[in-house]
């Protein structure tokens, strides 16, 4: 096996070589992945179209919105993959929990529990701010709702897994990681209701008081929160049924 | 063939086709619990295949040919049923015997109460079904599609025994066929699509050929070839041993199957492409064409020798079978019109005696339980009306006068004396006294032997009637086609 | 492509030979190269399952790595646009936005080429379509669109590995790929087949269930 | 919404998911009726959308997600979904295919991975999407998201089942993961030098710079090539499939099988025609003279392995192996009548692997087993779904009207034509095996005999079955009816498959592909 990697990372390599050769310089401004018509008109017209100083969300929330919503429906795919793979059903459910080794079954640390108490409305408050703010700096959704997810997971960790299932449980989180999915092909359904295409914001116009340059801008905020539904929800229930081994018991 | 002949659009090709699939749903619908209905529902069937086979005969006589438009399977390439003589004359024989055969199919699955008879008498129609769409196949991709269906549809039948070597049968019987008909004809059939005429209107058999003028003699050479091992049915050498190896179905399977439908829609197939496809001037120009007319003739001799050392009755008329198809494949060869005619009227001669002969191995089987030729010393008389048909059969299959088999002989001969190959007279010849030598004796000793004391089998009688009625009247038919040869013959496109 | 077929040592190693350049202009497609190596050797080669997974890691970071790299500019800033951004714009008044200092600092070769277009009402920029020479001021986004979704699907696909590596755990007491196989081996030659027409179909039933458990 | 017709293909069975997923734990019952009913409205997307194309005048429809369409804006600024013949009827194979599993699936699916209903319908129709996804974009990267969409879900679905099925799993990640990001890899490559990701827009400015010299984007070929491979089992990367596939519940295998190997074919074909072009693709002897004998190697071993098999599960995943052999040999033969032999294969591929493992499905549950000795005389208790089962496989063996024998009429014309005797002679010696393989089960499904060859039924009288053997007893009608209608749909599709090669060719005549009869 070792030989055969060996020779597959070889031949990999000369053909990544061979190629490389053929790479235009490190930074280049004529390359043609800069200089193409799509690449500046991202640059250029980002605010003309949406008014969005952030190109990057808005690529990712409009222009390339089908792509970022697959990308959502793939977090969520994991979510239920994972939940799905581990859990337990008939007499698998039954069988006696594994005792982990050296288990010592301590109380929640003092200091521990304090700081975190203090910590997690700080990271729910930034992750809202990077949700919020992610068309003028970087940020949006994946991100807010992935630090959303880490205070969730921090609970999980300073206490155990049912104080902070007690938040958010796995179940709830399955339903929220959906109406997150909701949200956000909801809102290009009822564009495509609308009159548009699917995913045309700018239809939302004709039911929002702004242009549709801003109902562009809205709804990219809209499917943000979308995302961040997910994501929070997703990451916390991976969390919760790696840590566990799918029981959603106990728990580090 | 003959200069353009009047297009009669009709739906009866498609009727006669499909009547055996009715049938089939029937039976299956009656099961094994109404054996009467079940039968009479494959009676049934065969009449009326029959009578509309017949129906179409003085339309074809007229010059027509009847036509039916099925489905388009390629752009050009529709699935059309059409009928002209050669058809008809290998339907009317087919679905004529299948009628007898039906009826001594009830006698012998009753008489010897095989297991799971729905099952049988369902595929029975079925190959029955696409025989007769081979028959009426106006392209090489309809006859291609029949061909394969009747390949399939004979395979349960075959395997019908469901023993060691009935399983082994089959598998010999499919691998052969599947292999010949997917390996050789399938890439054949490709060539000809994609190159014949261009792909347009390719492959008809009424569409005038031009193949000399679209390839080089080596590629038809090497074309001919594929079609005629391609249709491995026709058991030319050395493709043929699936035929003694599928001896293991039942009787009624191996006479109406191996001695008419499945052998002869081999040949059929290969009279159809030597005629209609390749053309006869552009055979007789052709160089090397010689090796096809060696390799018939080779076939004939050998078969009839390994005939003579088969003890097993069916064997040893199987191997006569190949023997007898190599005469129609050497019509086919000779690329004459006598030759051609020839093979056409051999294929429905040869059918009638055979089937006779079947027959009566399986009305043997039936009343006596014998199955080789030693066995058999002295049954004239316990058996007189199956012997004599057995008799009446073998002379025909050798060709005297006044039996069927007569007329094809003689016009294959013509064929060849046409093309001056003397040798291949002198072929016929010593193949005809070897079928007197590998037939005769059989008859001979069961009338003029007496049977050994020893084995004191008093309680053999004459087999039921509804075994002995169909022999006899296929051994009847064997002077009948003799004697109303003329239809035959116009048919054939022999008389002028 | 042609280069190299001609290749002689000069062009290997000289002064614009293939060395040099590889090494010193392209030297970040160096490094994902390598990183991606060596990622694909651990997926290959590495026994454990554990271990497998975080070669599977460095490959997709090594493929990050080279996406973004096609979107860097000589000069490009984020590819944020704040009206003030501009290099005529008053940079005092705005210099307490870091981000912004970096892309002033940026872009300051452009600061020749733009225009009087930049408006007096520094809040709110009026929506309009940038030059040529303001465009090559910021960094391709498409690129990070993309691996910001490479990101979502990679780690995504971690958590189900892992999820499937604890499956494997549980079932079979190891994670180390050969004792896995062995594990499976064993329960392979140790399936019964029910033999159908030896047996009643409910004791057939039953075997087939023990054998599934065991 | 008949113009948004392409749209509800994905809206469909999305919010399909999302409901099972919200529904799942409270009220299992309901998933199986939402996934069936999400699948029908995606079906009617999917036809609608095909009478869309065939009425339009370009024969292809584009749709443009976030209204970015290619008129006021550049190509390739949002992300436009194309619909043309090719993947407009592959896409409506997916959703068919999706449709006949998703109402066959309700037993398997209950008792095969009890309680886990609303899961496993999520990811079912995701996956539908996944796949339905990548037979329309028009995005390269699109394309990988989607793709792994429908691996990722792919991965659940099979993980699913037993602890045996986790562990084929993980291999299909480890491949499946290296195959998607060598796509990606080579995307990368593709975007760094045409500044595009829009399939068409690439192909124009291949066109327009000359880019097939460039050392990167022949790069950029192998690697989306050797990914797509991967993705697609083509033999030397067969290793994940045989096992994933042959531990997958049955619904999952069901869906699977049939669909993911012949969506990844598609995926080579529309980057060797669409986004590479016909000129790129073929003329570059670097790949063009090895693929055609790598396929030959593939078909020959897949085939020979499967000969191996004492399952008929496991034989079937091989069969697919070598199938995918012959549709990659179909492109790379470099033929007119090869392409049409490849993308009528795809089509039909799919149906008769559906009509076979609905089959087997049926057989695992009423016998437990799919080993070979649990076959016997299954014909007399289950006549109608040995029938379609027999159909499916006349269909891979391609006898005639089946829709295998069409396709693999094209496959030989297609080799015939470029004169590439070696894929000929290996589309022979499989088919070849395939006989063998077919009729070694129909002996033992029609015929009852023992593995050792002992005879159970005499000559003569009535089989020595078992009493409990010889009534019949007929699949559930849920599972036996999509089993019948894959059977019919595998035997009109050949009847009728001049309809759809006409389409076919169509989609062919502008790519001006060598048609070898010109001599």
């Amino acid at each position: 096996m070792k030989k055969l990697a060996l020779a597959v990372t070889v031949l990999t390599g000369v053909l990544l070589l061979y190629a490389a050769q053929d790479f235009l310089a490190w930074g280049d401004l004529q390359s043609p992945a800069s200089a193409s018509p799509v690449s500046k008109h991202f640059i250029a017209d980002t605010g003309v179209d949406t008014e969005v100083p952030n190109m990057v969300t808005a690529v990712l929330a409009d222009y390339r919105g089908f792509d970022t919503m697959f990308e959502t429906v793939v977090i969520f795919i994991a979510g239920i993959a994972i939940i799905g793979i581990l859990r337990r059903t008939g007499a698998d459910a039954d069988a006696p929990a594994l005792k982990r080794e050296n288990e010592i079954a301590t109380e929640p640390d003092l200091i521990v529990t304090n700081t975190v108490r203090l910590l997690v409305p700080v990271i729910q408050l930034f992750a809202f701010y990077v949700l919020a703010h992610g068309h003028v700096s970087p940020g949006g959704g994946f991100q807010g709702g992935v630090i959303m997810g880490a205070s969730f997971i921090l609970v999980a960790l300073a206490w155990d897994l049912p104080k902070a299932m007690d938040r958010l449980s796995v179940d709830r989180a399955v339903m929220l990681a959906g109406v997150g999915i909701l949200i956000y092909a909801g809102i290009g359904l009822f564009s495509m209701l609308l009159g548009g295409e699917f995913l045309d914001y700018a239809e939302l116009s004709h039911v929002l008081p702004v242009s549709s340059e801003m109902a562009r801008y809205h709804a990219m905020l809209g499917v943000e929160i979308g995302v961040a539904f997910t994501v929070t929800a997703v990451m916390f229930a991976i969390y919760a049924n790696l840590s566990t081994r799918g029981r959603l018991e106990g728990g580090l | 063939m003959v200069a353009e002949p009047t297009v009669v659009n009709d739906v009866r090709p498609l009727i006669a086709v499909l009547t055996p699939m009715v049938a089939v749903v029937a039976i299956a619908w009656s099961g094994e619990k109404r054996k009467n209905l079940r039968e009479i529902f494959t009676l049934l069937a065969g009449l009326v295949q029959a009578s509309v086979v017949l129906s179409l005969t003085p339309l074809v006589l007229a010059g027509n040919v009847v036509e039916f438009h099925v489905w388009q399977i390629f752009t050009n390439v529709p699935m059309l049923l059409r009928v002209d003589g050669f058809g008809l004359i290998f339907a009317a024989v087919a679905s004529v015997l299948w009628i007898a055969t039906s009826l001594y199919a009830i006698g012998y699955m009753r008489g010897l109460h095989e297991h799971t008879q729905t099952r049988f008498y369902s595929f029975f129609g079925v190959s029955l079904c696409a025989t007769m769409g081979v028959a009426f196949s106006a392209n090489l991709l309809t006859i291609y599609f029949f061909y394969e269906m009747l390949s399939v549809s004979t395979y349960p039948l075959v395997t019908h025994m469901q023993d060691k070597e009935a399983r082994k049968g089959g598998r010999t019987y499919l691998s052969y066929l599947l292999f010949t008909s997917l390996c050789l004809l399938l890439p054949a059939l490709s060539w000809c699509y994609v190159w014949l005429d261009g792909g347009q209107g390719a492959m008809d058999f009424l569409a005038g050929n031009s193949m000399s003028e679209q390839f080089s003699g080596t590629t038809q050479i090497v074309l001919l070839l594929l079609f005629t091992f391609g249709f491995a049915k026709a058991g030319l050498m050395p493709f043929h041993s699936w035929l003694p190896n599928a001896m293991v179905a039942p009787t009624p399977v191996s006479a109406l199957l191996h001695a008419v439908a499945v052998v002869k829609v081999g040949v059929f197939c290969v009279i159809r492409v030597y005629s209609d496809i390749f053309g006869i001037e552009v055979l007789q120009a052709l160089d090397g064409e010689q090796i096809m007319v060696w390799i018939a003739c080779a076939t004939i001799l050998i078969s009839s020798l390994i005939a003579l050392s088969q003890d097993n009755l069916k064997r040893r008329l199987a191997f006569s079978t190949i023997g007898q198809l190599g005469y129609v494949v050497l019509g086919a060869t000779l690329a004459t019109k006598q030759g051609m005619g020839g093979a056409v009227l051999h294929i429905a001669m040869h059918a009638c005696g055979k089937i006779t002969l079947f027959f009566c191995a399986g009305a043997i089987l039936v009343a006596s339980g014998k199955k080789y030729v030693s066995e058999l010393r002295g049954l004239g008389r316990k058996m007189p009306f199956t012997m004599a048909a057995f008799l009446i059969g073998s002379l025909s299959v050798i060709g005297l006068p006044p039996l069927g088999g007569f007329v094809s002989k003689w016009y294959l001969v013509l064929g060849a004396l046409d093309r001056d190959y003397v040798w291949v007279v002198v072929v016929l010849l010593v193949s005809s006294l070897l079928n007197v030598f590998y037939l005769l004796p059989v008859a001979v000793s069961a009338f003029f032997r007496t049977e050994d004391e020893k084995e004191g089998e008093g309680g053999i009688q004459e087999a039921p009637w509804q075994c002995v009625v169909p022999l006899s009247c296929t051994a009847l038919g064997c002077f009948g086609l003799f004697l109303f040869s003329d239809v035959l013959l116009s048919l054939a496109g022999l008389a002028n | 492509m042609r280069a190299v077929s001609e290749a002689d040592s000069s062009i290997m190693f000289g002064e614009d030979g293939l060395l040099n350049e590889l090494l010193v202009e392209r030297f970040n497609y160096c490094v994902y190269v390598v990183l991606l190596l060596i990622g694909l050797y651990a997926m290959i080669a590495k026994n454990n399952l554990i271990k497998k997974l975080i070669g599977m890691s460095i490959f997709q970071t090594a493929i990050i790595l080279f996406y973004v790299s096609i979107g860097v500019k000589e000069g490009g800033t984020i590819p944020i646009y704040v009206a003030e951004h501009d290099p005529h714009g008053n940079h005092a008044e705005h210099a307490a936005h870091p981000e912004e200092a970096n892309a002033t600092e940026g872009s300051e070769e452009n600061a020749t080429t733009a225009t009087a277009s930049h408006e007096a009402d520094h809040g709110h920029h009026a929506p309009r379509s940038l030059t040529d020479e303001e465009t090559s001021g910021y960094a391709n986004p498409l690129p990070h669109v993309l691996m910001l979704t490479a990101i979502v699907v990679g780690v995504a696909t971690l958590g189900v590995a892992l999820a499937l590596t604890q499956r494997i755990y549980r079932a079979y007491g190891t994670i180390e790929e050969d004792a896995v196989l062995a594990a499976i081996l064993a329960e392979d030659a140790a399936t019964v087949i029910p033999d159908v027409l030896s047996t009643k179909p409910k004791r057939a039933k039953a075997k087939s269930r023990k054998a599934k458990q065991a | 919404m008949s113009e948004n017709s392409i749209a509800l293909i994905f809206a469909f069975p999305l919010f399909g998911a999302v409901l099972c997923a919200l529904v799942g734990r409270k009220s299992r019952n309901l998933c199986h009726p939402i996934a069936v009913a999400s699948l029908a409205g995606a079906l009617w997307g999917g036809i609608e959308t095909l009478r869309r194309v065939i009425a339009s005048e370009a024969n292809e429809v584009s749709y443009y997600f976030g209204g970015w369409n290619a008129d006021a804006y550049p190509r390739g600024v949002g992300i436009e979904f194309r619909a043309d013949y090719l993947g407009t009827l592959i896409m409506l194979v997916v959703v068919g295919v999706a449709f006949l599993v998703a109402i066959y699936s309700k037993l398997p699916v209950a008792e095969e991975t009890p309680e886990k209903e609303g899961s496993f319908y999520t990811l079912f129709l995701l996956q539908v999407t996944g796949l339905a996804g990548i037979c329309l974009t028009g995005d390269a990267f699109n394309l990988y998201v989607l793709i792994e969409v429908a691996a990722l879900t792919g991965y659940g679905l099979i993980a699913m089942g037993s602890a045996r099925a986790a562990a084929a799993t993980f291999n299909y990640v480890i491949l499946g993961t290296i195959g998607a990001s060598f796509y990606l890899l080579g995307v990368g490559y593709v975007y760094m030098k045409t500044g595009t990701l829009n399939m068409v827009g690439i192909q124009e400015v291949i066109t327009a710079d000359g880019l097939a010299d460039s050392a990167a984007m022949q790069v950029a070929f192998v690697f989306i090539c050797l990914g797509v491979l991967i993705k697609m089992a083509f033999f030397p990367f067969h290793a994940w499939l045989p096992n994933a596939y042959f531990h997958a519940p049955t619904a999952t295998s069901s869906l699977l099988a049939p669909l993911v190997t012949k969506v990844m074919i598609y995926v080579m074909i529309r980057m060797t025609l669409t986004v590479f072009g016909v000129d790129f693709s073929f003329e570059n002897t670097l790949w063009t003279e090895v693929i055609p004998w790598l396929v030959v190697i593939a078909i020959v071993c897949a085939a020979t392995m499967a000969l191996a098999q004492r399952d008929v599960k496991k034989m079937l995943t091989y069969l697919i192996v070598a199938e995918v052999g012959y549709m990659v040999g179909g492109i790379w033969v470099y033929n007119y009548y090869g392409f049409i032999g490849s993308i009528f294969h795809v089509i039909s591929d799919a149906c008769m692997t559906l009509c076979l493992f609905l089959g087997v499905g049926i057989i695992l549950r009423k016998r437990k087993t799919t080993h070979f000795d649990g076959l016997r005389g299954l014909f007399r208790k289950m006549p109608f779904t040995m029938g379609g089962f027999f159909v499916g496989g006349f269909s891979i063996i391609g006898l005639p009207p089946t829709c295998g024998f069409f396709s693999k009429w094209y496959l030989i014309t297609g080799g015939m034509l470029a004169e590439r005797w070696e894929y000929m002679v290996a589309l022979m010696f499989s088919t070849m095996v395939m006989v063998v393989l077919f009729f070694r089960l129909i002996e033992r499904i029609h015929l009852a005999v023992t593995e050792s060859g002992e005879n159970i039924g005499h000559g003569h009288g009535d089989l020595a079955l078992p009493d409990s053997e010889t009534f019949f007893d007929e699949a559930h009608w849920t599972m036996l009816v999509p089993l019948l209608l894959s059977a019919s749909v595998v035997l009109v599709i050949g009847i009728f498959n001049q309809d759809i090669v006409n389409l076919i060719q169509d989609f062919l005549e502008p790519f001006d592909l060598p048609k070898g009869t010109d001599r």
